[in-house]
């Protein structure tokens, strides 16, 4: 039964893969997309990678074809049917998977118990997390404690993102755009059924969020994907009830705040340790006992997860947002305009004083 | 004062003389006369070494260890002491000459050149003194960089064209072969330091070495053996004064000093007699002076024929080299003082006629003896010198060089150096001869006008009439530099 | 035998492939950018067949289940995961922004804008004044 | 404190620029990074001294022994890495103040030192970890920040270099995490001690291989060995002069402590050197990159983007050394780690200079640089000679190293093609030395870069200088770890 699930799962995958290579509509192609990770979390789920399934369909099946409509909705819907290098990448493809192949030839098999990566290292969380953290999650355990300072690098990631996306799409004194008021992200709300949906939903949604948060050492779950589904609630505010509604539940400047205080928070939790002579993330040594220490440990950087997580996918909603609606007010405004104003207008204009600069 | 510290004193002078250049580089007169003071404090200091290093004291200086085993360390030894007096000596001449040229012609950024030339010569001393070859090395590329600028001074296209070659194959030639051959050594026989009868182990394959003397023999490239002459004739676009340290002082001289060096003190004479390449390197020097005295004949250009004349007088002295007999070495050893003081009055001549006449091309130096006598006499002198006739020190280099060949028993070489000496006698003597008595010119009628010939600024006669007179000196007390070489070899 | 132990890995290569292809190969660069997510996608999916061991439960402890499907890879993907949505992100960030600057997120255009610009900046710097003799 | 010195090293940046956001002024956060920059310095200074004395550190994260929790590890190979980044960003900072003043707008200048400081804190991060999975975390937070701080560049063309690096990036990371992903199948660890205890007994597994050549391609993709280049020279020449600095200081500097960790550590140099044909491999894409990256780099008109080419070139120098894989060749890439950085450091800074006064750095703003800008051209003169290898200069120190390990192992034309290959550097410096000082300035003004860009270049101009005469401090340090990488790759 189980073999069969995990065949059709993974050619539906093979499926879907193709089709997203094949498809030229990209509205299409992100949907797919997001398909394509339902697909893959349902996937992990029969692996029993539940704490990963979650997390995939959070993102796979929600954030970023998310953020690839708004791309979209920015950068035109259809792309132009050209294979440029098609013939180098069939034959870098078909050498990597050859390469690949091979590989495979000297796996342990699939699902062996006793395959090194089982005997190994394995165990011992299997084993000994109980008695050492003392929560039955043992992915957490492994995710919080025992690699806690991976997922500390994997918030930075997530906080080095946002800026990132803050510094590529942040409003610049060139841009204007930010009278104009009439977008279509406020069109949507019109919809009363929407809005009433919405209105019903969001309050459970984040509820659930909480749950997700702090049920996290129990059952699957925990601060990234809380983070993701609190986000996603939010994001789902901002549409229906129009961003400067949201901006004016959590503006801009709070939410850059946030997601560095989340940061902070895991990292200052890790640098207690260091009060009683203990290693950088070393949460026994936040209680008296080390089994409560690394629970507290657990929840507080958990916490600090979820923090800087929701508040980084809001920012980038914001920020993708924002760029939507101010291209709609460049349309709005300036048609006869060829090029849009802003980033490209500076841009050729700096061009135009470095060349000053060199005459 | 000790030895050692006159040793530091030597290396230092230049920097101290281009310090001071710069401080007074807004007072012409204050800046020229420290360079001439400079010059003559240098010169002098060499001079002290000169007694203890015969009574066999070790000079040494050891400044620093740039890599474990591989030091910046001086050692004063008779070769070097020669080849350090000679360059002294003529930079202060040079110095004298160059100022009333710079000024006679009016030439830009005169600081940058005094300044120049005094690194440069502080390069030529640490060459002299080097204690082993990775020391001479860096002075050696120090040299080829600070009179990069010296060449291009005029920053005319044809300048830069010319620079180009100059560094192209100086830099091309020392990078590619001398350091190339250097790390070898160093590999092969564990040091680099300079010994009498040369630091490779006897059981060495002589294939190895014959390599390393190739090597050795074309990455000198500033030894301009063809095929990497070209260097000497593209540089000519330099200021004459430049011309005259380069092609008889400083840059030539320190690259055959160093093939002599190497020959002598890495290699050894019975080493050297042992390998094979040694003896088409000789036919190879053979045939460079041959070509370039056959080039020189047909150059129409004064300094360019100079160029080619040098290039070949410098086969001589690595042909003397290479011989590996104590006379062929010591007549190398002697041709580098000869041609240089030979050399460098052509220069100064060459350079006196074009700031006092404005000729540069040979034909156009019919008659002028009548104006510039003392130029022309010499230059007379001099060519005779760079011939190997008396009354002039060239005789006797020539005369050790052909015992050399003779001892070794190398008849086609002692052809071959009769015939180019016949052929320098062709592209040299006409030159004087015809200012004295090729009779008139078209020109002649200018004389009496206001812009009528006559001998160049004082500074520049007095220069030249020296190095003349240094000529003629050399023949009856060789002595000097004779001493020396006996002690080297 | 091999094809019943091993057909996972074989699939996940044939996904990792199509997004590497789609990478390579497309013009568009959100489509490149979905190719992007598929190839990690995929390769996530590795990770986690290595972690499955057969009748392994969820890493949950739970009375009475001793064989447990290997948490640690569930980990690095949970890691893996977030790297990949940061860097979507960032890709979609800059495909806006070039979009604003090059008016195309087509590669053909961009690179023919790109040659167009050079080759101007190259005539504006031949128009400045020649070299000076001495 | 002392104890925690290996992980203050990450922890300090990666703290320090979540807080420079709540600090926001710009001057201020300048000073602030400034000054952590500066901190990690200090610390990696401590941290060679005691790797010195005591031998290698290890720092159990979390308390967690190895192979279970993540573990640092400094040995004196990364010790001196470390060292070299720290040092090379904190003299790059204090330029930057000047630098972005003029480069970039004032609301993103925060945001800019916030990026800077997370890649900085990843680079360190990848060179301090002893996890073979916590090494592709931190090469993803460098890698993003870079992504972001280049695409910060005014010139439109920094978005496509950085989205062509953002993708070719990625590969390259993805493939290093298929490699990873393999050697966990096959071991069962992600530890690099431990794995390099385990890999032996599976030396003959295609899987093992297979793990290699991913591992190797996205590292050398990083690192932007020859035929995987494509992306630096964008990247290098779009974006803000001081990013180009800091980046062509540090980060290819890092991939190639990745390559040497790999190779020898975890894989081993039996492995390595001895199954696959990899000396030969590594020795021929290194010179072919020499010979290729220094031909281009004659043709280029934008300097930034001739300095890029060479650095792909000078790269390749380190490559030939890890391919030569002698005690002695591992010692002058170590050499040329530290030298290239000092180099490319000062010379693109000088650069920032030149972009400063005059808003680019094509060959035509060259043009009488000589009288109007004398000692940034000195500055750059110099470096050039450096680069060339010229004597007492640190070039030549690493070149000296190895030429003398080519010829230990009789590679007489390896010897000479280096040589050569550092003539083709001749070429592109001195079209700039002419350019400088033969041609006449567009207009006759003095205008010497401002003290604030001029001074740093100039004292990583003076370290070229005095580096390449009082050779003590890197030539044992680079001699003790090279023999320390291959010692504990030969257990």
């Amino acid at each position: 039964m189980e073999l069969l699930l995990d065949i059709a799962l993974l050619a539906l995958l093979l499926v879907t893969a193709i089709s997203i290579a094949w498809i030229k509509d990209l509205f299409a192609a992100a949907m797919l997309a997001g398909i394509y990770g339902l697909l893959s979390a349902g996937f992990f789920m029969t692996m029993g990678a539940v704490d990963v399934a979650f997390t995939e369909a959070a993102v796979g099946a929600g954030i970023s074809p998310l953020l690839i409509l708004l791309t979209l909705a920015l950068c035109g819907r259809y792309q132009r049917p050209d294979r440029n290098r098609a013939r180098l990448a069939t034959a870098l493809v078909i050498t990597v998977g050859a390469l690949l192949i091979s590989a495979t030839t000297d796996m342990p098999f699939f699902g062996d118990a006793n395959a090194p990566a089982h005997v190994h290292v394995a165990p011992h969380y299997i084993h000994q997390s109980m008695s050492e953290i003392g929560i039955p999650n043992i992915v957490t355990s492994v995710l919080a404690s025992y690699r806690g300072f991976d997922t500390f690098g994997e918030v930075v990631v997530i906080f080095t993102a946002g800026l990132g996306v803050l510094s590529l799409l942040m409003e610049t004194s060139a841009q204007p755009g930010r009278a104009i008021v009439h977008t279509q992200v406020e069109q949507q709300s019109r919809d009363i059924v929407l809005r009433v949906v919405a209105k019903v939903l969001i309050a459970p949604i984040m509820l659930y969020a909480l749950y997700v948060q702090f049920h996290g050492e129990y059952g699957p779950g925990g601060g990234f994907q809380a983070g993701v589904i609190f986000a996603v609630g939010f994001i789902l505010y901002s549409m229906v009830f129009g961003l400067d509604a949201a901006r004016r539940v959590a503006s801009h400047g709070l939410v850059q705040v946030l997601s560095a205080t989340g940061v902070l928070i895991f990292g200052c939790t890790g640098l207690l340790s260091f009060a009683s002579g203990k290693n950088f993330l070393d949460y026994s040594a936040l209680a008296g006992n080390s089994v409560t220490g690394q629970h507290i440990g657990i929840i507080v950087i958990e916490l600090g997860v979820g923090i800087t997580v929701a508040s980084v996918m809001i920012m980038i909603a914001y920020l993708f947002t924002g760029q939507l609606r101010n291209r709609e007010a460049e349309l709005a405004t300036d048609r006869h305009q060829e090029i849009p104003a802003g980033a490209p207008a500076r841009s050729t204009s700096t061009m135009h004083s470095l060349e000053q600069g060199a005459g | 004062m000790n030895e050692s510290s006159l040793l530091q004193l030597a290396l230092l002078i230049p920097l101290l003389a281009l310090a001071g250049i710069q401080l007074t580089a807004r007072r012409e007169n204050v800046r020229e006369a420290v360079s001439l003071i400079a010059a003559s404090a240098l010169f002098f200091t060499v001079t002290q070494l000169y007694q203890p290093m015969l009574d066999g004291q070790t000079i040494a200086v050891h400044w620093l260890d740039i890599l474990p085993g591989l030091a910046l360390a001086f050692r004063v030894e008779p070769l070097g002491l020669m080849f350090a007096l000679v360059a002294s000596f003529l930079w202060i001449i040079t110095t004298l000459y160059a100022i009333g040229y710079m000024r006679g012609h009016g030439e830009e950024n005169q600081t940058r050149f005094f300044s120049l030339f005094a690194v440069s010569i502080g390069a030529v001393m640490g060459i002299a003194f080097a204690e082993n070859l990775f020391t001479l090395f860096v002075f050696y590329e120090v040299l080829t960089l600070c009179t990069y600028p010296l060449v291009t001074h005029a920053g005319t296209d044809k300048a830069r064209q010319g620079g180009r070659t100059y560094l192209g194959i100086l830099l091309g030639t020392s990078v590619g072969f001398f350091l190339l051959a250097i790390i070898a050594t160093w590999l092969l026989a564990g040091t680099l330091s300079f010994q009498p009868g040369g630091i490779f182990a006897a059981d060495t394959s002589a294939v190895l070495l014959s390599v390393l003397l190739v090597l050795f023999v074309f990455g000198v490239g500033k030894a301009a053996i063809m095929p990497f002459h070209r260097w000497l004739p593209a540089a000519m676009v330099a200021p004459t004064p430049v011309s005259a340290l380069l092609h008889a002082v400083a840059v030539v001289k320190a690259g055959v000093f160093v093939v002599l060096k190497i020959c002598l003190l890495i290699f050894g004479i019975d080493t050297l007699q042992s390998i094979p390449a040694t003896n088409w390197l000789l036919y190879l020097a053979g045939a460079s002076i041959l070509l370039a005295s056959i080039i020189a004949l047909r150059q129409q250009n004064l300094k360019k024929r100079l160029a080619y004349s040098t290039v070949s007088q410098l086969g001589y002295i690595t042909l003397g080299a290479l011989l590996a007999t104590s006379a062929g070495m010591t007549g190398s050893a002697l041709h580098i003082v000869m041609h240089a003081f030979g050399k460098i009055t052509l220069f100064f001549c060459a350079g006196a006629i074009l700031v006092a006449a404005h000729k540069t091309e040979v034909h156009e130096l019919r008659g002028l003896g009548r104006q510039m006598p003392v130029t022309m006499t010499a230059f007379l002198v001099a060519s005779l010198c760079i011939i190997g006739i008396p009354p002039t020190g060239g005789t006797w280099s020539k005369w050790y060089l052909m015992l050399g060949t003779f001892e070794s028993g190398q008849w086609v070489l002692m052809v071959l150096l009769m015939i180019s000496s016949l052929l320098s006698i062709a592209y040299l003597l006409p030159i004087p001869l015809q200012a004295f008595f090729g009779g008139r010119q078209p020109l002649e009628t200018e004389v009496g006008s206001p812009t009528a010939i006559r001998e160049a600024p004082l500074p520049s006669v007095i220069a030249l009439t020296v190095t003349a007179a240094g000529c003629v000196y050399l023949l009856l007390y060789p002595d000097v530099f004779y001493r020396l070489i006996t002690a080297g070899i | 035998m091999l094809l019943t132990s091993h057909y996972n890995y074989w699939v996940v290569i044939a996904l990792m492939m199509i997004g590497l292809y789609m990478v390579i190969a497309q013009g568009n660069l959100v489509k490149k950018i979905i190719g992007l997510n598929i190839f990690q996608t995929s390769v996530f999916i590795f990770y986690i067949s290595v972690g499955k061991v057969d009748g392994g439960h969820a890493p949950i402890l739970t009375e009475g289940e001793s064989l447990y499907s290997n948490p640690l890879p569930h980990v690095l993907i949970l890691t893996a995961i977030v790297v990949g949505i940061a860097t979507t992100a960032l890709a979609l960030a800059l495909t806006i922004r070039i979009k604003r600057a090059y008016g195309s997120i087509e590669e053909r255009d961009i690179q023919a804008a790109e040659e167009l610009q050079e080759r101007a900046s190259s005539q504006m710097y031949a128009r400045t004044p020649a070299r000076k003799e001495q | 404190m002392l104890a925690h010195l290996p992980i203050l090293q990450v922890i300090l940046p990666l703290m320090a620029a979540p807080s420079c956001l709540l600090i926001r002024k710009s001057t201020l956060v300048w000073l602030f990074t400034l000054a952590v920059s500066f901190a990690a310095l200090v610390v990696s200074v401590l941290l060679l001294q005691q790797v010195y004395a005591v031998g290698p550190i290890r720092y159990q994260l979390g308390g967690w022994d190895a192979p279970w929790g993540i573990e640092y590890r400094i040995d004196l190979l990364n010790a001196w890495v470390l060292f070299i980044v720290t040092a090379l960003s904190t003299v790059v900072l204090t330029t930057a103040h000047t630098s972005i003043q003029r480069e970039l707008e004032a609301n993103r200048q925060t945001v800019f030192y916030t990026l800077y400081l997370l890649c900085f804190a990843g680079l360190l991060g990848i060179v301090a970890t002893g996890d073979a999975f916590n090494v592709f975390v931190f090469l993803e937070i460098s890698s993003l920040s870079t992504y972001a701080l280049i695409a910060l560049g005014k010139d439109r063309r920094a978005l496509w270099a950085a989205y062509q690096y953002l993708i070719m990036g990625t590969i390259g990371a993805t493939f290093i995490l298929i490699g990873i992903g393999f050697l966990y199948m096959m071991t069962g660890t992600l530890n690099m001690a431990d794995l390099a205890g385990r890999i032996p007994s599976l030396s003959e597994s295609t899987t093992v291989l297979a793990a290699f050549a991913f591992i190797f391609v996205g590292i050398c993709l990083k690192l932007a060995l020859f035929p995987l280049h494509l992306w630096l020279p964008n990247a290098y020449s779009c974006a803000p002069s001081i990013v180009t600095a800091f980046l062509a200081a540090t980060a290819t500097k890092v991939a190639l402590y990745l390559l040497l960790r790999f190779t020898f550590t975890v894989f081993g140099v039996d492995f390595s050197l001895s199954h696959l044909p990899l000396d030969i491999l590594l020795i021929s894409l290194g010179l072919v990159g020499v010979f290729a990256a220094s031909t281009v780099a004659i043709y280029q008109t934008n300097i930034k983007r001739m300095f890029a080419f060479s650095s792909v070139a000078q790269v390749g120098y380190m490559v030939v050394g890890i391919g030569i894989g002698t005690v002695t060749a591992l010692q002058a890439t170590l050499l040329h780690l530290f030298n290239h950085a000092l180099m490319k450091g000062g010379l693109f800074l000088a650069l920032a200079g030149l972009v400063y006064q005059l808003g680019g750095c094509r060959i035509e703003h060259f043009r009488g640089l000589g009288r109007s800008m004398p000692w940034t051209m000195a500055a750059i003169v110099v470096g050039g000679l450096s680069l060339i290898g010229m004597p007492l200069t640190v070039g030549f120190v690493s070149k000296w190293y190895l030429i003398s390990a080519a010829i230990e192992q009789q590679f007489w034309g390896v010897a000479v093609l280096v040589l050569l290959g550092s003539l083709l550097a001749v070429a592109y410096i001195w079209k700039l030395v002419e350019a400088a000082y033969f041609q006449a300035p567009a207009d006759d003004t003095r205008a010497e870069a401002p003290l604030g860009i001029l001074l740093p270049a100039w004292l990583l101009i003076a370290a070229n200088i005095y580096f390449g005469i009082d050779t003590r401090l890197p030539v044992e340090v680079t001699a003790a770890a090279s023999q320390f990488l291959l010692g504990d790759a030969a257990q």
